[in-house]
C-alpha cells in the first residue's frame, strides 16, 4: 500500500507547489462533499429562531440537541406523535431479516454459479444480473398483486421477501465475482477428502468470504435501509419503515414548520447507514474490488 | 344501534400539514370517543402524489384501506371500478340528500348511490392581499384582470413583487383556472374545461389566456420554483408581496400567525363574472371484510358528516362545511363570503369544478392541462403554441 | 492390488476433443509421470483418475474396479495440486485432518494419523499453523503430508513442485522419490519439466495434444526417443536435430554435413555403420540425425567418440559443472557439452569428438524414429 | 442415488434464486409488457389494444423531455462522476497524509438516500435561503446558484446532486485499481522519459478499461433508477423539465390513471438498458470463460 | 564511454538498511549479473542505478557524471522488468516507440528505429498486437526491444526471464548472450538463478543482505568461492560439504570422514597435499571441505580423480546427461555426478573417484575460504 506512484528524485521546489496545490484541490472537494451534511447537522442543532433570523450556513450559537431528542420520541407523524423511534426499530426489524437472507442466497448461488458450473451457469448469471437494472417503479402494481395473493400485503414479510428478491441480483454479483477468484482446485482438493456441496461451502469457502460479506452486507443495509418506494407502496400506518415515516414527519406540521426537527429527523434516519459507512468504509472498498472490478 | 364488532377503520389520508393534521386529530378523537379503533395511515407529500401509489398497491393486493382520502372523478372511477362501498343506509338515516348541496352530491354519488362522504368544501379563485402593501401604490384589490394588471404594474415600479407564487405545476395551474374563468368567462370556462370542447380549447380566447398568463409570470419573483404555496403565502403576510392567487387553505396560514381577516389581509374571488371554482375534499369507503371495519366505515361516515365535525374541521382547515346546515357564527368574513357566494353561484348556474383541483377533470386530462400551463408559464412559449400543444393534450389524454 | 488402467479414455468438452483416447497400463506399485506442453491434457486426464471430470469415453479402472461413476471420495486416492489447494482458513493440522474427518475417522485417530505423517515429513512443529504463515516449501510439504494422510491407494500429484525456486525444487523431488520408495504407492505425477520426469519415473507417458507419444522407462525415453517431439521435448539443452541426406559408404552408412571451422565450411561425413539398423531404404533420402549435446564433445581426456573433427565455437555458455558451445554444422546451431574446464574458450575452433552409437535417427515427414 | 442428487445439487441451489428472479424480475417484466398493449387505466385491465400506448407516449412533450433528460441527465452524470472519481483517486493516490480520513469524506454521500441528497441540495441551491445569499452577502453580488429554478439547469442541478453522491464511490473503485496497477509498469514509463502527468494520461487510466466499465455500469444503474432525487430536489420542475422516466411513469401509473402508457414508458425504458447493458454483459461473460 | 561506477552505495528505508555500501567499477561494455537470493537488494541497487530510487548515501556514475540526482530519463539506461511492464494498452509498435516520443523524436524516426529493433529481434510480424495477445516468450522480446530501441549506454535487467518456461529460457538466454556481443554495452542483470549467471555474465556480484560477498568471474565463483555462502548458492546440485578435522599425513595434510559401502561405514583418508595452500595452522582443527558433485564421479574410463573409493549408493536421479547418486559420507548426504551410462545402477556399492585438486577448503566459523 505504501508502494504508491512516486518518481524518486525530487525536484523539489516545483514539488512543493505541486503538493500545495494538490492540498487546495482535495480541500475544495472536501467542502463540497462536506457543505450537505454542514447544512444539515447545523440546521438541527438550531432553534427556530436561529434558523429564521440567520443564514442556512451560519454556525449554530450552541450546541442544542432538543430537536434530535424531539425528532426521535416526540414529533407527530400523522395522528401519533411518538417520533421516529418505532418506525425506527420497524426498519431494524425488516432490513436484518432481508440483509441475511440476500446475502446468503447470493453467497450460496454465487458458489454454485462459479465452483460448480453446470451447463448455462453463464447464462443463469446474466439474467439474475439483469435484475439489477429493473427500474422498481415497474413493479409495483405486480407486485402488489403478487403479495395481495400470498396474503402478505402490508406486513414485514411482505417487504423482506421484497428486498431480498431485488437485493438478490446485486448479491450474487458481488459473491460470483469474488469465488471467481477463489481457486477451484480447493472445491476439488475438497471433494477427493469426501466433503460435499454444503460441507464445501460451509467448511471451506465462507470462512474465505468475509470481505465479500461485508460488501454484500454494507451495499443491502444501505439500500435496503434507505428504500421509500417499496416501504411507502406495501405498508401503511404503524408498519411503515423509518424513510417513510421520516417524509410523514418533514411534511407532517402543526403550526410553524419545524426545520431542526426535520433535519434531526433526516439525521436520525441516515444514521446508521453513516454509521456503517464510516466504520466500515475501508472493508467496504476493499471489498468491492475484490467483488466488482474485474482489472 | 348495538354493533356486533368494535369500530375499527385504516384511514389513508394525506392531511398532514398546519391545519389538515389538527382536524383529523379532531376525527380521530370523536371515533375514538364513540368505541371506535383508528388506525392511521398518512401518506404525506405531494398533495396525495404518493398516497395515489398506496393505494393502487393496497387495492390490487386485495386489502384496501376502509376510508381513503380521494376525491372528483377519481371517485367515480373507482366506484366504477367496484371498488367502492355502499354508504346509502348511512346517508338514508343520516338525511344527506336534504343537507348536501347538489354540486357536491354529484361527486360523491355513483349511479345515485353514496360512495364518499364529503368533508368539506374549498373556494379556489381568491385573491390573498395585503392592504398595506397595496395602500403604498395606492391601490385596492383588482376586480378587473385589467385592473389587475395596472395594479401589478404599479407595485412593480414600487419594487413590490405584485404576485407571491410557488413552484409546483399544480399551482401554476391554480393561477391558469382563475385566468381562464376570468378572461374567458363562465361558459367558456365550462366548454373548455369541463367539457373540453376543442373549438374552446383552440379558440383566440384561449390565447388571450395565456397572453395573460405571459403577464403574470412577468408579476412573481424570480425565486418562485420549488417553492411550496405556504411560503408564498408568508410573502404576502410579511409584505414582500402584494397578492397571492390560491385556494382558501391560504388561510389556514394566515389564521396560523394570527393575522385576522379584512385588517391583516383581505380574502377576495378572483375577477370574474360571479364564478365560484369549487374544490371539495371527500373520504371514500373501500370494499372490505369484517363487521368491524364495516361498522367503523359507517361510523366514520356519520361523524364526518356530522355538524359538530364540519364545524371543528373547517374551521382548522380554512375552508366551509359541505352540508349547508352549519351554524355560522363561528365562521370568519371570508368563509361566511364564500359561503354565500356559493349559494348565489349555485342558483346563477357559475357554481364550476375545479380543474387544477382533480374536481373537473380526472388524472389524465388534468395532467394534460397542467403540463401545458405550467410548461408555457415556466418557459418563453408564446400563446399560440400553448393554445396548438394544449389542443393536442388534450385530445391525447382522452 | 492398486493397479491403475486406462483403456482408451477419451474427453470432450463439446466439439473439442481434449484427451482422443488415452491408453495407459500402471503396475501396483509404479510411478508415472505424465509429461507434456501446457494444455496437452495432462490435468485432464489427472483429473478424470481423481474423479473430478467426468469420463467421456472409456474406461478407469484400479485394481479390478471400474471407477468411472464411482465419487471421487470413493476411490481411495489423494491429489497435490500445483497451488497446493490447502484450506486457508484451516490450521495445518486441520488441512490435514480434513479429508479424515469427512470420512468420520474419530477424533483421536485422526489426530495419532496426523501426528504420525507431520513427523514423516518433518513438520510436527508447523501443525498450528495457517498455511499464510508457511513458506512455499512448508506449504509443499503440506499438501503431501494432506494426502499421505489418508494412505490412499493412488497418489495423483498435479505439478506439485512448479510454485518452488530451483533449489527447494531439487529438495522436494528427492523427497517425492524417497517417499515413493519407502510408501510403495501407485502414484501418477503430471509435470511439465523434463528433468523431473526423467529423476523421479518409473514410466513416462509423453502427451501431445490429447496423445500417448510414448510410454517407457525414462532411460528409453532419453535414449531412444519414439519421434522427434519427444526427442525435443527430453534433455536439457534439447537434442541436436541435423538434416542430410543418407549415403552409403565404405564401412555402411554415412551422411554428409559441413562443419564450420577455421573460417571456412568443411565437408564432414558422420558414421552412421553403427546404428543397429538396417539403413538401406533410406539411402539416398534426407533424414534428422539426432544428437544430444553430451553426444559432442572435446575430442581427447578419454572422451570416447566414434569420430573427431574440428568445429568453430560460437558461443559458449558455462553452466558451472560443464560449458555448452554453440558450433554451426550445416548452417543450424548444434550444441554440444565440454568440460568445465574448457569453459575459458570463447572463440576458435577446437577440436570435438562425437559419439555416433548414441545418435537417433528420424524420418523428416513423419519425423518418427527410424527402427 | 444420493450420488445422483449430488450431481444436480448446484441446479437446485441456484434454482430458488433464479426462480425468484424469473419471477419477480422477468415474470413482472412480462406482465408490464402486456399490460402495455392493454386499455388499462385506472387498475389494470386485461383487454389487449394494440400498440395504441406507445403512440400515445411518443406524442408527449412531457416523455419527449423525460427521454431527453434521461440522456443529458445519464451521460452527464456518468462523464461528470467518472472525471472527478477519477481526478479525486489520482490526487489521493500521492501519499497523501490523512487519506482515509479524507476518503471516507468523499465516500459518506453514499450510505445517504437520494431523498435526503436532495432536500440538501435543495435548500442549498435555494436563491434566498443558500448558498447564493451567503457568497452574495461576501461581496460577490453576481453570483448564481439557483439551479433548480431555471428550466434549462435544473437538469443540470439533478446532475451536480448525483455526482456528489457517487463520485466519492467511483473515487474508491479507481483507487483501489491504481494501487493494483504493476509498479514496474510505471517505473518503466518513468525510464522512458513521460511525467507523471502523462504516465497517468497515456499508460495507467488506459489500461484501467475494466475499472471504466465497472464503474459505467453502476453508474447507469443509478441513473436509471433516479426517481427519489427528482423529487426530493427539483419535483420534476420548473414546469416538468428535469422529469425523468421513471418519474414519468410513476405520474403516468398513480396520479393520471393512464397505467397503459406507464407501463409502455417502463418498456422503453428497460429497452434502453437492455440495449446498453447486454452487449456489455455478453462480452463480460465471454471474456471470462477462462476464469 | 559508458563506464559504470558505484561507490559506497547505502540505501536506507526509515532505519531499515537494505543496502550496506556497496562498491562495484564496471568497464564499458562489460556483463555484469548481480545474483543473490529473494530480499538481499538486488532490485534495489539496479533501482538506484535506474533512478528510481533514491541513493541514501555513496555515488553512482556513469562514465564520468555523477548521477545520483540525474532525472531516470536523463541518465541514457534502458530497463527490462521481470514482469515486463510493458504498457498493456498500446501495440508492440506503440509500446517500443514510447520512449523516443517521450524525446521528441520525430515520427518517422521513431518509425525507422522500431523496424530496425523489430528486424534484428524477428518480431516485426507482431508489431500491430496488443500485449495480452503475445505468448510469453514474445512478451519477453517485446520488453527487450523496447529497450534496445533507445540505444541507451546501460542496460539494466531485473530478472528478464524468471517469468519463462525452462526450455524458453534457454534460448533467451543465448540471445541476449548474443545481442551483449553485437552491441557490446554496459549490462547489469539481476536474477537469482546461478545457471543463468554462470552462463552470462563476465563478472557476477553476488549480494546477500545488502553486501557483496564476491565479485568476480564466473569462473572464479565456481572453482573459488570466497565462502561458503557463494559456495552453495552457485552450482546446481549445490556444492557438498564435509565437515572434518585437519590432520597432517605422510604427504602433507589429509582429512578423515566416514563412508558409507557394503552395509557399514568405511574411515577414508581425503587427500589435501595438492591444495596450494600452507594448512599448518588448521592441523587439528575442524574445517569444512567443499566438493562439487562433479568432483566426484565413477571410477574408470578416463576419470582423472585423485583418489578412489567404494560408497554406497543411496538414491540416484537420472538428469538425462549424466545421473545424480546420494552418498553417505560421515552422514552427510553427499551428492555425485556419473555419466549417464550408469543411471540403470539403483542400489548398492560402487567405486567413485574424486578430484581433491577442485575442493575448496572453509574455515566452519567464519565459513570463509581458507587462503
Ligand atoms: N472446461 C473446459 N472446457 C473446454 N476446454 C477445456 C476445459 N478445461 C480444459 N480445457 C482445454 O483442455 C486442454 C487441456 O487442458 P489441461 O488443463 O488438461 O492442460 P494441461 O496439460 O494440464 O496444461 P497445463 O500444463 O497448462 O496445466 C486445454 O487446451 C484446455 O483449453
Ligand atoms: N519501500 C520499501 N520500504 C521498506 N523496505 C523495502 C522497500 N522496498 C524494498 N524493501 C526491502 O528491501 C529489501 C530488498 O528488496 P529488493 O526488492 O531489492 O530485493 P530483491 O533482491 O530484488 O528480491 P527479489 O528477488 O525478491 O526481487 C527487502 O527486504 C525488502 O523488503
Ligand atoms: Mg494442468
Ligand atoms: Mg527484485
Amino acid at each position: 500500500m505504501s508502494d504508491t506512484t512516486t518518481f524518486a528524485p525530487a525536484q523539489t521546489r516545483s514539488n512543493a507547489w505541486l503538493r500545495l496545490s494538490l492540498w487546495v484541490v482535495l480541500f475544495v472537494f472536501a467542502i463540497w462533499f462536506l457543505l450537505p451534511a454542514y447544512v444539515v447537522v447545523g440546521t438541527s442543532l438550531k432553534d427556530l429562531a436561529e434558523i429564521r433570523g440567520g443564514s442556512l450556513l451560519a454556525l449554530p450559537h450552541e450546541l442544542n440537541f432538543t430537536a434530535w431528542s424531539h425528532a426521535w420520541s416526540k414529533a407527530c407523524i400523522g395522528v401519533t406523535c411518538e417520533g421516529l423511534e418505532p418506525y425506527f426499530w420497524n426498519s431494524v426489524i425488516m432490513a436484518i431479516p432481508s440483509v441475511v437472507l440476500s446475502t446468503l442466497l447470493g453467497a450460496l448461488t454465487g458458489y454454485a454459479l462459479t465452483k460448480w458450473k453446470f451447463r448455462g451457469a453463464n447464462i443463469v448469471f446474466a439474467l439474475i444480473l439483469f435484475g439489477c437494472f429493473v427500474p422498481f417503479q415497474v413493479v409495483i402494481l405486480p407486485m402488489a398483486q403478487t403479495l395481495g395473493l400470498i396474503g402478505i400485503t402490508n406486513t414485514v414479510y411482505g417487504l423482506i421477501l421484497v428486498h431480498t428478491v431485488y437485493g438478490l441480483a446485486f448479491t450474487t454479483l458481488f459473491f460470483r465475482n469474488y469465488y471467481v477468484s477463489i481457486p477451484d482446485e480447493l472445491v476439488r482438493a475438497a471433494t477427493i477428502d469426501g466433503a460435499g456441496f454444503f460441507t464445501i461451502f460451509r467448511r471451506i469457502i465462507l470462512p474465505l468470504s468475509p470481505p465479500i460479506i461485508v460488501v454484500s452486507v454494507i451495499w443491502q443495509f444501505t439500500q435496503i435501509w434507505n428504500d421509500f418506494l417499496f416501504g411507502a407502496s406495501f405498508t401503511t400506518g404503524g408498519a411503515q419503515p423509518i424513510t417513510v415515516a421520516m417524509n410523514n414527519l418533514v411534511n407532517t406540521t402543526t403550526g410553524v414548520k419545524q426545520y431542526n426537527v426535520d433535519m434531526a429527523a433526516a439525521l436520525i434516519t441516515a444514521a446508521p447507514t453513516l454509521l456503517v459507512y464510516i466504520a466500515a468504509g475501508r472493508y467496504f472498498v476493499r471489498g468491492l474490488t475484490a467483488g466488482s472490478v474485474k482489472g | 344501534a348495538p354493533l356486533k364488532a368494535d369500530p375499527k377503520a385504516e384511514v389513508l389520508h394525506y392531511w398532514t400539514s398546519g391545519g389538515e393534521a389538527k382536524a383529523v386529530k379532531a376525527l380521530q378523537e370523536a371515533f375514538a370517543a364513540r368505541g371506535g379503533e383508528w388506525v392511521d395511515a398518512p401518506v404525506a407529500g405531494g398533495g396525495g402524489d404518493a398516497q395515489a401509489a398506496v393505494l393502487r398497491a393496497r387495492v390490487l393486493a386485495g386489502d384496501p384501506p376502509a376510508a381513503v382520502q380521494i376525491k372528483g372523478p377519481n371517485i367515480q372511477e373507482w366506484a366504477e371500478a367496484g371498488a367502492l362501498a355502499d354508504l346509502s343506509n348511512v346517508a338514508a338515516s343520516q338525511n344527506w340528500d336534504a343537507v348536501l348541496p347538489d354540486a357536491i352530491q354529484n361527486i360523491v354519488k355513483y349511479e345515485g348511490n353514496y360512495v364518499a362522504v364529503p368533508v368539506n368544501v374549498h373556494r379556489v379563485d381568491w385573491i390573498w392581499a395585503n392592504p398595506e402593501v397595496l395602500a403604498k401604490v395606492g391601490a385596492s384589490v383588482p376586480t378587473t384582470w385589467d385592473e389587475f394588471n395596472a395594479t401589478a404594474d404599479k407595485l412593480l415600479a414600487a419594487g413590490i413583487i405584485p404576485l407571491a407564487h410557488g413552484g409546483q405545476p399544480w399551482q401554476d395551474a391554480t393561477v391558469f383556472e382563475t385566468v381562464v374563468l376570468g378572461i374567458g368567462g363562465v361558459d367558456f370556462y365550462r366548454k373548455a374545461l369541463v367539457e373540453l370542447d376543442m373549438d374552446a380549447l383552440g379558440s383566440d380566447t384561449m390565447v388571450k389566456v395565456f397572453d395573460q398568463m405571459r403577464k403574470m409570470r412577468g408579476y412573481v419573483d424570480p425565486d418562485f420554483p420549488g417553492r411550496d404555496w405556504n411560503l408564498a403565502t408568508a410573502m404576502v403576510m410579511r409584505g414582500e408581496a402584494a397578492m397571492q392567487i390560491m385556494g382558501d387553505w391560504a388561510k389556514g396560514e394566515f389564521a396560523a400567525a394570527g393575522k385576522m381577516p379584512g385588517k391583516d389581509y383581505i380574502c377576495a374571488s378572483t375577477p370574474s363574472e360571479n364564478g365560484y371554482l369549487l374544490n371539495s375534499d371527500s373520504f371514500a369507503m373501500f370494499n372490505v371484510k369484517g363487521d368491524d371495519l364495516i361498522a367503523g366505515q359507517n361510523l366514520l361516515a356519520e361523524l364526518i358528516l356530522g355538524t359538530e365535525f364540519q364545524e371543528t374541521f373547517n374551521l382548522f382547515k380554512g375552508s366551509i362545511p359541505a352540508r349547508t346546515d352549519v351554524s355560522r357564527g363561528a365562521f370568519d368574513d371570508c368563509a361566511i363570503k364564500s359561503m354565500d357566494d356559493m349559494v348565489s353561484a349555485a342558483d346563477g348556474g357559475t357554481l364550476l369544478g375545479s380543474m387544477a383541483h382533480e374536481i373537473a377533470q380526472a388524472g389524465a386530462v388534468r395532467g394534460a392541462f397542467i403540463d401545458i400551463a405550467t410548461a408555457h408559464f415556466n418557459s418563453d412559449m408564446s400563446s399560440q403554441e400553448a393554445v396548438e400543444k394544449l389542443v393536442k393534450a388534450i385530445k391525447l389524454a382522452q | 492390488m492398486a493397479s491403475l488402467t486406462i483403456k482408451n479414455a477419451v474427453k470432450r468438452y463439446g466439439s473439442v476433443e481434449v484427451l482422443k483416447g488415452v491408453d495407459i497400463d500402471l503396475q501396483d506399485g509404479e510411478f508415472l509421470v505424465l509429461l507434456g506442453a501446457s494444455g496437452c491434457g495432462k490435468s485432464t486426464l489427472l483429473n478424470m483418475i481423481a474423479g473430478l471430470e467426468t469420463v467421456t469415453e472409456g474406461e478407469i479402472k484400479i485394481g479390478d474396479r471400474v471407477i468411472n461413476d464411482v465419487h471421487p471420495k470413493d476411490r481411495d486416492i489423494a491429489m497435490v495440486f500445483q497451488s497446493y489447494a490447502l484450506y486457508p482458513n484451516m490450521t495445518v493440522g486441520k488441512n490435514m485432518a480434513f479429508g479424515l474427518e469427512m470420512r468420520g475417522v474419530p477424533k483421536a485417530e485422526r489426530q495419532t494419523a496426523v501426528t504420525e505423517v507431520a513427523k514423516m515429513l518433518q513438520m510436527d512443529h508447523l501443525l498450528d499453523r495457517k498455511p499464510s504463515q508457511l513458506s512455499g516449501g512448508q506449504r509443499q510439504r503440506v499438501a503431501m503430508g494432506r494426502a499421505l494422510v489418508r494412505r490412499p491407494e493412488v497418489f495423483l500429484f498435479d505439478e506439485p513442485l512448479s510454485n518452488l525456486d530451483a533449489k527447494l525444487r531439487l529438495e522436494m523431488r528427492t523427497e517425492i522419490k524417497r517417499l515413493h520408495k519407502r510408501l510403495n504407492a501407485t502414484m501418477v505425477y503430471v509435470t511439465h519439466d523434463q528433468i523431473e520426469a526423467l529423476t523421479l519415473a518409473d514410466r513416462i507417458a509423453i502427451l501431445k495434444d490429447g496423445e500417448v507419444q510414448q510410454l517407457a522407462s525414462p532411460a528409453e525415453i532419453y535414449d531412444r526417443p519414439k519421434n522427434m517431439f519427444v526427442a525435443g521435448l527430453v534433455g536439457s539443452p534439447p537434442m541436436n536435430f541435423i538434416r542430410t541426406k543418407l549415403s552409403r559408404t565404405e564401412k555402411g552408412y554415412g551422411a554428409e554435413i559441413s562443419v564450420r571451422a577455421n573460417g571456412g565450411d568443411q565437408p564432414v561425413l558422420l558414421d552412421l555403420s553403427d546404428q543397429s539398423l538396417d539403413l538401406g531404404p533410406y539411402v539416398g533420402r534426407e533424414i534428422v540425425i539426432g544428437l544430444r549435446p553430451e553426444a559432442i564433445s572435446q575430442a581427447g581426456q578419454g572422451n570416447s567418440g566414434t569420430q573427431s573433427f574440428a568445429s568453430e565455437i560460437d558461443v559458449t555458455e558455462a553452466t558451472g559443472a560443464d560449458t555448452l558451445c554453440v558450433l554451426n554444422w550445416s548452417g543450424i546451431e548444434v550444441m554440444a557439452r565440454v568440460s568445465s574446464g574448457y569453459a575459458q574458450i570463447i572463440e576458435g575452433t577446437m577440436d570435438f569428438t562425437v559419439d555416433m552409437t548414441r545418435a537417433s535417427l528420424f524420418d523428416p515427414e513423419t519425423e518418427m524414429r527410424l527402427e | 442415488m444420493t450420488d445422483r442428487i449430488a450431481r444436480v445439487l448446484p441446479q437446485i441451489v441456484v434454482a430458488p434464486s433464479f426462480a425468484l428472479i424469473l419471477f419477480f424480475v422477468y415474470g413482472f417484466i412480462v406482465w408490464t409488457g402486456y399490460i402495455s398493449l392493454t386499455k388499462s387505466k385506472m387498475l389494470p385491465n386485461y383487454t389487449v389494444i394494440g400498440l395504441r400506448p406507445y403512440e400515445r407516449l411518443f406524442q408527449m412533450d412531457r416523455w419527449t423531455v423525460a427521454l431527453e433528460n434521461l440522456f443529458i441527465f445519464g451521460f452527464l452524470f456518468i462523464f461528470v462522476a467518472i472525471v472527478i472519481g477519477c481526478l479525486l483517486a489520482i490526487l489521493l493516490d500521492q501519499k497523501i497524509r490523512a487519506e482515509g480520513f479524507i476518503r471516507t469524506i468523499y465516500l459518506y454521500p453514499m450510505a445517504i438516500s437520494f431523498i435526503i441528497t436532495g432536500t440538501a441540495w435543495k435548500w442549498i441551491m435555494n436563491p434566498s435561503l443558500g448558498l447564493e445569499t451567503v457568497i452574495r452577502g461576501w461581496g460577490w453580488e453576481s453570483f448564481s446558484f439557483g439551479w433548480t429554478n431555471s428550466e434549462t439547469l435544473a437538469v443540470y442541478a439533478l446532475v451536480m446532486a448525483a455526482v456528489w453522491q457517487s463520485a466519492g464511490f467511483v473515487m474508491a473503485l479507481f483507487l483501489s485499481a491504481l494501487r493494483s496497477v504493476d509498479q514496474d509498469i510505471i517505473k518503466a514509463a518513468s525510464l522512458d522519459g513521460a511525467s507523471p502527468w502523462k504516465i497517468y494520461l497515456r499508460i495507467i487510466l488506459p489500461s484501467m478499461r475494466p475499472v471504466f466499465m465497472s464503474a459505467v455500469v453502476i453508474l447507469a444503474h443509478l441513473a436509471i433508477k433516479s426517481f427519489d432525487l427528482v423529487v426530493a430536489l427539483t419535483g420534476g420542475g420548473p414546469g416538468y423539465s428535469s422529469t425523468l422516466p421513471a418519474n414519468f411513469m410513476y405520474e403516468m401509473t398513480f396520479r393520471r390513471n393512464e397505467i397503459a402508457v406507464g407501463a409502455a414508458s417502463a418498456m422503453v425504458m428497460l429497452a434502453t438498458v437492455a440495449a446498453i447493458m447486454v452487449p456489455y454483459l455478453y462480452s463480460e461473460l465471454r471474456g471470462k470463460k477462462h476464469v
